[in-house]
């Protein structure tokens, strides 16, 4: 039987990545990036089964792109370092580096099947000797000794190693949303309106932006303020309800963004059951 | 002219290459009907086939068995070939076969489903070199659905290996096999 | 005179009736010293052979794989062998599995977290099929904590590759991306 690729659905969030933008349907940095994660999911569904290693690469590969992409959204200081600069390049060369190699192993392996598909129409002799030798020829299971074929049994029955779970990805979270809520607040003005760029002058850290940006979409949310933007890509503008338009603010309602959102750690907890959000 | 040539040399090619790769000696009706060739064709071309190893003093003949094609080696190399086999460099067990055939022991009786579920690969090929070995046999079937048969390890098997009962195997201490291997075997 | 041709003659057959009788590839050290020659010697009477074999049109050949020699049918020949050999034939393997094939064949001795990183996916199942199939074998253990496996291709990926030696893989080098490639990616 000759040797045959399986039809190609996506192997691993690389296979799609790659796939995406090979064929120019998408611009990560660019373009949204809701268009990937619609191109994914419409992938997934026609997978006979969710792949929840996948699904999870997936997600860390789409996390750095939305961080990478909320660095060049949110307005950025005009004297920005030249170390975040140089991390934000090393973020992309590593992602690039990652794709270039699952590009030149998908490239080799589709040489390789060709070389077994083509060394698969040479059928070598395996028959052996004929009689008189093939009875003259000792057995094969006289020379494996007793230990060896106990290693061989635990080999076929061996169980895969644990599966280590990599955190190092995951960024500690020092920003409490909460606290950033008050902040807002107390940067708005009492009528008028405001930029979102000066809701954040002087914040040195971009997760510190993105936690304030994450407080004025809450506060949003909850009725405090509206938000204009009149282009894409272009000034947010923040302006607080007039006292007789505004909802009093819910404070409970911010246990979502978890209590302990501030935590200066580095794990992630896989015990706790995932809440589903509508 | 050529045309006849062409198809004479492609007759002659495909009759050597299934004699050498079949594992049996090829029925010269096989090979007739393979070829879309008369009989008495095939015959001439095994016998030319032949003369030429002869006048080229080739270590092999193509010789008929049984109504059946097979290569067998020229008499006059049997010291060698006779030295090799008994060296034991013609009987050896590949890794996955004793793999295969260490699950089976360890577990019988087990379903070939079984055995490929804990592979993780079809053994239908192991199983047979297996049971052309005469290390493993069908010891009974499941009472499931097309009652498929349950392979077990032979009296041979004992014996090459060096032991009287399957208790003398050493013990797979300690050692808890995957949830996916237990899944494999309860399922059956 | 005479003498020596007799020799070159019983040497020759014998390498033939050897290799034919066996089931694998036979190392070339394991013909030079059942034939007492030295190993140049033999590998320069089984090239000879080769040349006889595709001068007179033979449906096979004599190869070297693996580091050692072994008849196989000619490439022509297929559409015919194939129906015999269907059986023995190993089954395909999928498109992920090949590629972590390949990045073992390139990267060996590669552990399963290396090959994890690489692929972005688990590939435990994958990497059992291919030890099952006998393409990967564990080759050594990282002496870092927990001592995990490493992995390399096995001879039988050699035979079944057709090669000799790695060495003769196509250079990893040939596959990486071209530029407009890269500059697609940077891009992105």
């Amino acid at each position: 039987m000759p040797y045959e690729v399986s039809t190609p659905v996506f192997e691993g969030p690389f296979d799609l990545l790659l796939h995406l933008i090979l064929k120019e349907e998408v611009d990560l940095w660019e373009i949204s990036l809701a268009r990937i994660v619609d191109t994914f999911c419409a992938e997934v569904e026609q997978m006979e089964r969710v792949d929840l290693d996948s699904a999870t690469e997936f997600l860390l590969i789409a996390a750095t792109l939305v961080e990478l992409k909320a660095r060049r959204l949110l307005p950025g200081r005009d004297d920005v370092e030249l170390d975040e600069e140089l991390l934000r390049f090393e973020h992309r060369d590593l992602l690039l580096a990652r794709l270039l190699e699952c590009k030149t192993f998908q490239d080799a392996a589709r040489v390789l099947h060709s070389q077994l598909l083509d060394a698969s129409r040479c059928v070598p002799r395996t028959v052996g000797p004929e009689e008189p030798f093939r009875s003259l020829a000792p057995d094969p299971l006289e020379r494996v000794a007793l230990d060896a074929f106990l290693a061989a049994a635990q080999r076929g029955l061996a169980p895969p190693p644990d599966e280590e779970v990599r955190t190092d990805h995951v960024a500690p979270i020092r920003a409490s949303v909460r606290d950033a809520i008050e902040t807002v607040l107390a940067l708005l003005p009492a009528t008028g309106a405001v930029r979102f760029r000066d809701l954040t002058l002087g914040v040195g850290q971009r997760l510190e932006v993105i936690v304030r940006f994450l407080a004025v979409l809450e506060l949003f949310k909850q009725g405090v303020v509206d938000l204009e933007q009149t282009e894409s890509f272009g000034e947010l503008v923040v302006r607080p309800l007039a006292a007789g338009e505004r909802v009093a603010l819910d404070i409970d309602s911010l246990a979502e963004w978890g209590e302990d959102a501030d935590r200066e750690s580095d794990t992630v907890r896989l015990t706790e059951p995932v809440e589903e959000h509508a | 002219m050529s045309q006849t040539s062409e198809r004479e040399l492609e007759s002659r090619r495909a009759i050597e290459a299934i004699v050498l790769a079949a594992t049996e000696p090829v029925h010269v009706t096989v090979l007739a009907q393979l070829l879309e060739l008369p009989v008495a064709r095939v015959q001439e071309i095994c016998d030319q086939l032949a003369g030429e190893y002869a006048r080229d003093g080739r270590g092999f003949t193509i010789a008929r068995v049984a109504g059946g094609y097979r290569f067998q080696t020229h008499p006059d190399a049997f010291p060698y070939v006779e030295r090799f086999v008994l060296e034991g460099q013609t009987a050896r067990l590949s890794g996955p076969a004793l793999e295969t055939l260490a699950i089976i022991a360890y577990k019988q009786p087990v379903s070939r489903a079984q055995l490929s579920a804990i592979r993780g690969v079809n053994v239908d090929a192991t199983l047979k070199t297996l049971v052309a070995r005469g290390y493993v046999e069908e010891v009974g079937h499941e009472p499931t659905l097309g009652n498929p048969a349950l392979f077990g390890t032979s009296r041979a098997f004992l014996e090459r290996l060096g032991i009287d009962t399957l208790d003398q195997l050493p013990a797979l201490a300690d050692f808890v096999p995957e949830a996916s291997i237990v899944e494999a075997l309860e399922r059956g």
